[in-house]
């Protein structure tokens, strides 16, 4: 019952937020809280959830945002036609690339991802049709709606709110399918669970390419929002890292961990900078990367971990089964 | 023929720990196998489980050639098995442990529930369903896995050590679960180091010694086989399973 | 083989003998001790500071410099265990990832900001030029580093697998509370192996300081190469980093030379990946 | 009777939220052995391991030679003399059975003995030494159990604490590890001992307490347990 | 009095180039210095006689400096907020072309003028911008500069036969590198060796040993700072000096640079658009403020910043209002001569696109010790060239 309550208040306060604060820059704001909650939200299903700690996951971001761009500055379309384009290319990656990776255990799968990630950087920094280190850009003038290039920040919140909404209830279904379930044992043993009939490398494999195509999809609409991209803003790792961090700092493998994480890093990172970066010392990573510290330090299992904790149920395990 | 092994052997480097083993299991078995502590045992039932990569060596069940088989592609195919080692998953609780072996027979979460429940109640651990799974001892984690095994509605079910660490009364009380589960159609394989297991529910018994088969036969033959005894049994246990009283073993307690 | 060549060769060891320097100290505390760092890159950062400012304050080359930065660095890395590591280590892995990615800004932007973002540089030659025979050129003070680099994963490894203490740094890595039943003291093990592991990455900055440049960023630049020569070599393998470190040195030369420096990265990425594949768990890691 | 080695008064140990134990008294006299019986779940391996320190005690007090040891740490506990072989062994799985074995030596003051220490474990479990230099991961269920032994044994401890030592062994590994704790008992060494076959725990042990849903319920010498109706019905199973 | 005119600035304040955000926030210290106060001292340098801004009844001009860390969206972000709300007249940024780019995207579509006086990228002014006015000059100019650079030097004697460019897989170097060699080509003399590296880089040798081996006549590098001492380093531990060394700006303008490497650098050549005058000119008057203020010695990046920086000013005043649109109008009308600039264009004049087509530079030499001397054109020259590179 206090879950329900909890989430109406909530979801109440997504949808009147642009209304509350509605300068343009708070309400860029909001958006940008939501876009980096879907990318950590999509990553929250492989990373959290099936335990597979990608460092990578820039690599599918890459993709939609590569696509979308690509599909405006190579074929004249709208931006938003390239999401399709981008989720086939972040999946189709994805099956690629977890094959071979996915059986990798700990941090070499980690390894495995930053390599492949940087690897993708690396080439198409050095490929000229797709704009080599230059990058590409989006429509500098709108032409019609579809173009998805707003003035306002209004409806790129709403438009992110909804696409979230839809990440958080795919990832909450998954959790309370079989695939979640499997995905929790193989995490915990992935060799009592084989054993029991989950098959392993499939369903990490699933989770991964579902996770890679919302990935993908968040690419897409950072690169919409922000009308461009090139190789360090659509695949530097520095990427795939803030969306770890925020999903870690939420709470991984919890369902409003990343959203949380990200309505507290994401605010922080501009206001720290808004008001500290012109000095010019490094003051506002100083801040930024206290504030991390004292937080892994004093929370490590994430924010969201201290309410969860209290609401864990209490189960009285008595004397065993014995008689 | 249900379950049929091949001439495994399973080498670690230069070190054969199953040396060209066979065994054929029908329709009904209870098959007992025993032998030392580093004999071979666990690593032959990996073996037929896909755990392991035989080194050389076939699996046939139900006449098709498993041998290059995934361990999930057996269990699907019914063929279920515990781990001498707990391998609990900690993060779930008791029943959501049995919820996985169950989900190998349906896809929807509250039928699955609903036969994970059934088999916690079967097992004689419904009052402890919800409990976190970390939160059991050894013996508790044993029996866990015997629930999450016949979750998975199986047609064989290899069972390594899995009373391993009750006591006597317990022992009893997981031997008529034993029983149970056989006459409910399902063919067994045991491996256990408690002799009284072994002569109350093995129809034939195995004997391995240093990978190799060394005898088998009726509980009774392979017991009062001279080279099990000196091998395994040991004269205290021999003469115990032969019907014989304990003997004192420390002198016996002081006065 | 051609001359150039030869030299392509002998430099990708040099290289290779110096990522392998700077990466012993990641092995350690990654890749035994269980405790990812993403601070790493910055404590070679910090070393080469240290050297710097002894050198301004102090004059005299790495006799100096290497010392006092080895014994900073090892100090700052009890001080990290204690005030942070220690807490994090209570959560999930990604708490760590969490925590000295933290760090690591922190690091970053405090001397930033002390130091400002110019680029600094010891002066040229600091350690005795560059020898020249039978046309090869070889810089003293890579040589320098690459022999350290083979002494301090030697010294390592031997402490890793024939001393007692290193055999309790791998007990408690592995399970801290059953180290404690062996009367081990898990938090003096780790603290002793941020200890080590920071000194080797201060030893590591102040001589690669010697013919590189010195920058506040430039942990990020080293840092992720010592993440792959760590993973190449096998986590936990201090040989292996040691191996893998003169391989991507070689390759990197080699590849930079012969098809191009911008390639040289993918093709490291490329083999490490291909590896991985046959070995998935690196070099000369264990399973 | 000596004066207790160790001495348990009204432990209560909790798990978060959940009692571990609630109410466990007991004592073991200097030079004894002492079983500690209980169905799964009793609360042996808590009582246990809460002596060892690995868990905290809520309430109760453990004194050890006369001292209060409830609430200090593992490692310290462990260097006054007392090991514990615990249950699910917790080995160093990657390292080697030498290892293993000689971390189990590290609160050994006279570090000269490690290596008497050492051959006496060879000499129990001759498996270990044939075995000394694989890896603790990749050994069978019941070698382990030999390590696990084998390693608290490498401490020399006053007070040796073996939590279902026999879980997995071989008959006869059984009954020449319990020669040999016979001879190390003679020895003077004293032992506390979670055993699941009660029969065979009863009959090595001089005193027991049962444990029954976190409390100690009954204690006494362990022939007049052996006797007692109570203890034959729940636990032997005889009707 | 209290009339405060705001100005919008984004630079990398962190970050790898942060050096460059902390050298152009002390020029604008500076630069505000100069139009805020009286300094007769300038002479006719525009804004310099007398306090603030006369256009505006004596405003006076407040820069409030925005971080884009490096980061085009971080760029952006912070051009919305200035322009939303701290309300800046106009915006002026952002050094890197990537973020240059997505800033002045926002400041188009909120129609505040946007002055860009450091990104080269050809692209920021081809996409009908409206708002975005460039003061630098760009790769196309710096082409021409080296052609005839290295023309004159040939007709002097010097041997410039074979060429090879190096230069980094960052946008400035492939789109500069690609520019030179597209224009040496259209003259008739191709470039002999193309040597891409890394941004970064941990190690150059083997691009050292490659020119070592190939044995161009002239080698001209593009390299931020730290590749750039690389380069230094490398060379003189391989031994190798090429005859001539040309240096496209960026790296070696930096002053770390001539700290740190100066020395083994002897006779590098470098393009750059920044010439100190005589004692007592403008410029020099101007250098020595700078120098106070910041410790560093004044380099083409910065002057070109606080040059830009003036145009913009210009513009307000001359637009006598904060009025987007009147400044902008303004920023059309813009006329500078030579003689009221504080660096070596031949004028600031903006074309349809906005971008300045009396932009040009210089050539200048390391000559003694860690400060540069103009060596080319001849008409300015301090010095004359000295060949051929002599390193250390
Ligand atoms: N990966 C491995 N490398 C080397 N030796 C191994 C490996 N795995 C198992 N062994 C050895 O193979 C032998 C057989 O082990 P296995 O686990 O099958 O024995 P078991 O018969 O089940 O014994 P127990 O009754 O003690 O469980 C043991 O001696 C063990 O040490
Ligand atoms: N880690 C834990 N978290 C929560 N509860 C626990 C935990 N470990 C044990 N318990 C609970 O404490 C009680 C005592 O368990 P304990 O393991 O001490 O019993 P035991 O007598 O050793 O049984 P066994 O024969 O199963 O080993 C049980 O109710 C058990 O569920
Ligand atoms: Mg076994
Ligand atoms: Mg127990």
């Amino acid at each position: 019952m206090r879950r329900w309550i909890w989430l109406s208040v909530v979801v109440a306060f997504a949808i009147a937020y642009p209304l509350l604060l509605s300068s343009p820059f708070q309400q860029r704001l909001g958006a940008l809280v939501l876009l980096y909650a879907i990318a950590a939200s999509a990553w929250n299903i492989v990373g959290g959830y099936a335990g597979q700690v990608s460092v990578g996951h820039v690599v599918f971001f890459g993709c939609g945002a590569y696509a979308a761009m690509g599909a405006y500055a190579k074929f004249g379309l709208s931006p938003l036609f390239g999401i399709p384009g981008g989720i086939v290319l972040a999946v189709g990656l994805a099956a690629i690339v977890g094959v071979p990776t996915l059986r990798l255990s700990g941090h070499y799968f980690s390894m495995a991802t930053i390599a492949v990630a940087e690897t993708m950087r690396l080439i198409v920094t050095n490929t000229e049709w797709l704009g080599a280190a230059v990058g590409l850009s989006g429509p500098t003038v709108p032409r019609n709606i579809f173009d998805l290039s707003f003035l306002s920040a209004l409806p790129y919140y709403y438009l992110f709110l909804a696409i979230l909404s839809i990440t958080l209830a795919i990832t909450w279904w998954m959790t309370n399918s079989r695939m979640g379930f499997y995905l929790r044992a193989i995490k915990d043993s992935e060799r009592a669970a084989r054993s029991l009939g989950a098959p392993a490398s499939r369903t990490k494999l699933y989770a991964y390419m579902l996770s890679a195509a919302l990935t993908s999809v968040a690419g897409a609409l950072y690169a919409m929002m922000f009308g461009f991209v090139d190789p360090e803003s659509g695949l530097g790792i520095l990427i795939s890292v803030k969306i770890l961090i925020m999903a870690a700092l939420g709470g991984a493998g919890l369902l409003f961990g990343p959203l949380v994480g990200a309505a507290i890093l994401v605010p922080l990172e501009e206001i720290s900078n808004s008001w500290l970066g012109g000095k010019g010392a490094g003051l506002t990573f100083v801040v930024y990367g206290a504030i991390i510290v004292l937080i892994a330090r004093f929370q490590p299992g994430g924010l969201l971990s201290l309410l969860t904790r209290r609401s864990r149920s209490k189960v009285d395990t008595g004397a065993g089964y014995a008689p | 023929m249900l379950l049929e092994a091949r001439g495994i052997t399973k080498a670690f480097g230069s070190f054969k720990a199953v040396d060209d083993a066979s065994v054929t299991l029908e329709q009904g078995d209870i098959l007992g196998l025993i032998g030392p502590n580093g004999a071979g045992k666990s690593t032959f039932f990996n073996c037929l489980t896909g755990d392991l990569k035989a080194t050389s060596g076939r699996v046939l069940f139900e006449a098709t050639d498993i041998t290059d088989f995934t361990p999930e592609q057996r269990a699907g195919l019914g063929l279920a098995r515990t781990f001498q080692v707990p391998q609990t998953f900690e993060g779930m609780t008791v029943l959501e442990n049995v919820m996985i072996g169950a989900f190998l027979r349906t896809a929807h979460r509250k039928e699955a529930e609903t036969r994970a429940r059934a088999v916690l109640e079967r097992v004689g651990m419904s009052r402890l369903a919800e409990a976190p799974a970390r939160s059991l001892g050894t013996p508790g984690r044993k029996r866990l896995e015997i629930a999450r095994a016949l979750a998975t509605e199986p047609k064989v079910l290899l069972l390594d050590e899995a009373m391993a660490g009750l006591n006597a009364h317990e022992v009893r009380l997981a031997i008529d679960l034993v029983r149970d589960i056989h006459r409910s159609g399902i063919t067994l394989v045991i491996v256990e180091h408690i002799m009284e297991v072994i002569m109350s529910l093995a129809s034939r018994v195995m004997v391995f010694h240093q990978g190799k088969e060394i005898a088998r036969g009726s509980p009774q033959e392979v017991t009062s086989n001279p080279a099990v005894i000196a091998a395994y049994l040991g004269t205290r246990a021999a003469k115990a399973a032969a019907g014989h009283t304990p003997v004192e073993l420390m002198g016996g307690p002081d006065p | 083989m051609s001359f150039v060549l030869v030299q392509v060769i002998v430099g990708g060891l040099l290289l290779g003998a110096v990522y392998a320097l700077f990466s012993s100290g990641l092995t350690l505390v990654w890749g035994m001790m269980n405790i990812v760092n993403f601070a790493h890159g910055d404590f070679v950062m910090l070393g080469m500071y240290v050297a710097y400012v002894v050198y301004t304050l102090m004059g005299g080359g790495p006799i100096l410099g290497a010392p006092l930065a080895t014994l900073v660095l090892a100090t700052l890395g009890v001080v990290v265990y204690f005030a942070l590591i220690r807490g994090i280590m209570k959560g999930p892995m990604l708490a760590q990832i969490l925590g000295t990615f933290g760090l690591a800004l922190l690091l970053r932007y405090s001397v930033f900001w002390w130091f400002g973002a110019n680029f600094l540089s010891m002066p040229p030659n600091i350690v005795g030029g560059t020898y020249a025979f039978a046309g090869l050129r070889i810089e003293a003070s890579r040589l320098l580093a690459g022999v350290v680099a083979l002494l301090v994963t030697l010294g390592l490894h031997l402490l890793l697998t024939r001393t007692s203490l290193g055999s309790k740094m791998l007990a408690v890595a592995e399970d801290q509370t059953a180290a404690q039943l062996m009367g081990i003291r898990p938090d003096t093990m780790q603290a002793i192996a941020w200890a080590i592991a920071a000194g080797a990455t201060g030893l590591a900055g102040a001589l690669i300081a010697n013919f590189f440049y010195i920058v506040p960023t430039v942990g990020e630049t080293l840092g992720i190469v010592a993440f792959v020569t760590v993973s190449l070599g096998g986590f936990g393998s201090v040989p292996g980093a040691l191996v893998a470190g003169l391989l991507i040195g070689v390759i990197e030369s080699l590849s930079g030379y012969l098809i191009g420096a911008i390639y040289k990265d993918i093709v490291v990425y490329v083999l490490f990946l291909f590896f991985l594949w046959f070995r998935p768990q690196g070099l000369m890691g264990k399973m | 009777m000596s004066g207790a080695l160790l001495r348990i008064e009204h432990l209560e140990v909790r798990y978060g939220d959940l009692i571990g134990v609630s109410d466990v008294s007991l004592e073991v006299p200097e030079g004894s052995v002492v079983a500690l019986l209980g169905s799964n779940g009793g609360g042996k391996t808590t009582t246990l391991n809460a002596i060892a320190g690995l868990i905290p005690v809520h309430s109760g007090s453990i004194s050890f030679r006369d001292e209060e040891i409830a609430g200090q740490k593992a490692f310290a506990i462990v260097r006054k003399g007392l090991a514990l072989s615990p249950e699910g062994w917790r080995l160093f799985v990657q390292q080697s059975v030498e290892n293993n074995l000689m971390l189990g030596a590290t609160p050994l003051h006279d570090k000269s003995r490690q290596a008497t220490l050492l051959e006496r474990v060879y000499e129990i479990f001759p498996r270990l030494k044939e075995r000394r230099n694989q890896r603790a991961g990749t050994m069978s269920g019941g070698e382990r159990q030999m390590l696990a032994v084998g390693r608290a044994l490498m401490s020399d401890p006053k007070l040796l604490m073996l939590d279902e030592p026999s879980l997995g062994l071989a008959p006869a590994v059984v009954e020449s590890m319990y020669e040999t704790f016979g001879r190390l008992h003679r020895e003077g060494l004293t032992i506390l001992l979670a055993e699941q076959s009660i029969e065979l725990a009863l009959e090595v042990s001089d005193f027991a307490t049962v444990l029954q849903v976190g409390k100690s319920v009954l204690s006494g010498t362990a022939a007049a347990l052996a006797e007692d109706p109570q203890v034959q019905k729940a636990y032997l199973g005889v009707d | 009095q209290d009339k405060v005119v705001k100005i919008g600035v984004i630079m990398p304040m962190s970050g790898g180039t942060a050096s460059i955000g902390a050298h152009a926030k002390a020029a604008l210290d500076v630069a505000t210095d100069i139009i805020n106060n009286a300094h007769p001292e300038l002479g006719n340098f525009p804004l310099a006689k007398n306090a603030g801004l006369a256009g505006l009844g004596g405003a006076r001009v407040e820069v409030i400096i925005a971080d884009n860390q490096g980061n085009p969206a971080t760029g952006q972000n912070q051009a919305l907020r200035l322009i939303t709300e701290e309300k800046v007249a106009a915006v002026f940024g952002s050094y890197q072309s990537g973020v240059t780019l997505t800033s002045s995207a926002i400041a188009e579509k909120y129609g505040v003028p946007f002055l860009n006086s450091e990104s080269v990228a050809a692209n920021l002014t081809e996409r009908g911008f409206k708002w975005f006015f460039r003061t630098t000059p760009i790769a196309t100019d710096f082409a021409k500069i080296y052609v005839d650079f290295l023309a004159d030097i040939k007709a002097q004697g010097a041997k410039t036969d074979s060429i090879a460019v190096v230069h980094d897989n960052t946008e400035y170097g492939t789109s500069v590198a690609n520019t030179i060699s597209g224009t040496f080509k259209e003259r008739g003399q191709p470039i002999a060796l193309d040597v891409a590296y890394p941004v970064n880089a941990t190690d150059v040798q083997g691009q050292v040993l490659q020119l070592k081996d190939k044995k161009p006549d002239v080698v001209i590098m593009i390299s931020y700072t730290s590749d750039a001492i690389l380069f230094a380093k490398t060379m003189q531990s391989l031994d190798y000096k090429p005859a001539v060394l040309l240096a496209d700006d960026a790296g070696y303008s930096d002053p770390s640079f001539t700290k740190a490497v100066g020395k083994i650098s002897q006779g590098v050549f470098n393009r750059s658009s920044w010439v100190v005058g005589p004692a007592g000119s403008p410029s020099a008057i101007i250098a020595d403020m700078y120098k106070k203020k910041s410790g560093e010695e004044m380099d083409d990046t910065v002057a070109r910043q606080m040059q830009g920086f003036f145009v913009l000013a210009d513009a307000i005043d001359r637009a006598g209002s904060t009025e987007p649109a009147k400044i902008q109008a303004a920023l059309k009308a813009t006329d500078l001569k030579p003689e009221q600039l504080m660096i070596g264009y031949k004028g600031v004049k903006f074309d349809d696109k906005g971008q300045n087509i009396l932009a040009s530079g210089a050539i200048i030499q390391l000559q003694d010790g860690e400060n540069y001397v103009s060596v080319w054109p001849k008409a300015n020259a301090e010095k004359a060239p000295v060949l051929p590179y002599k390193g250390w």
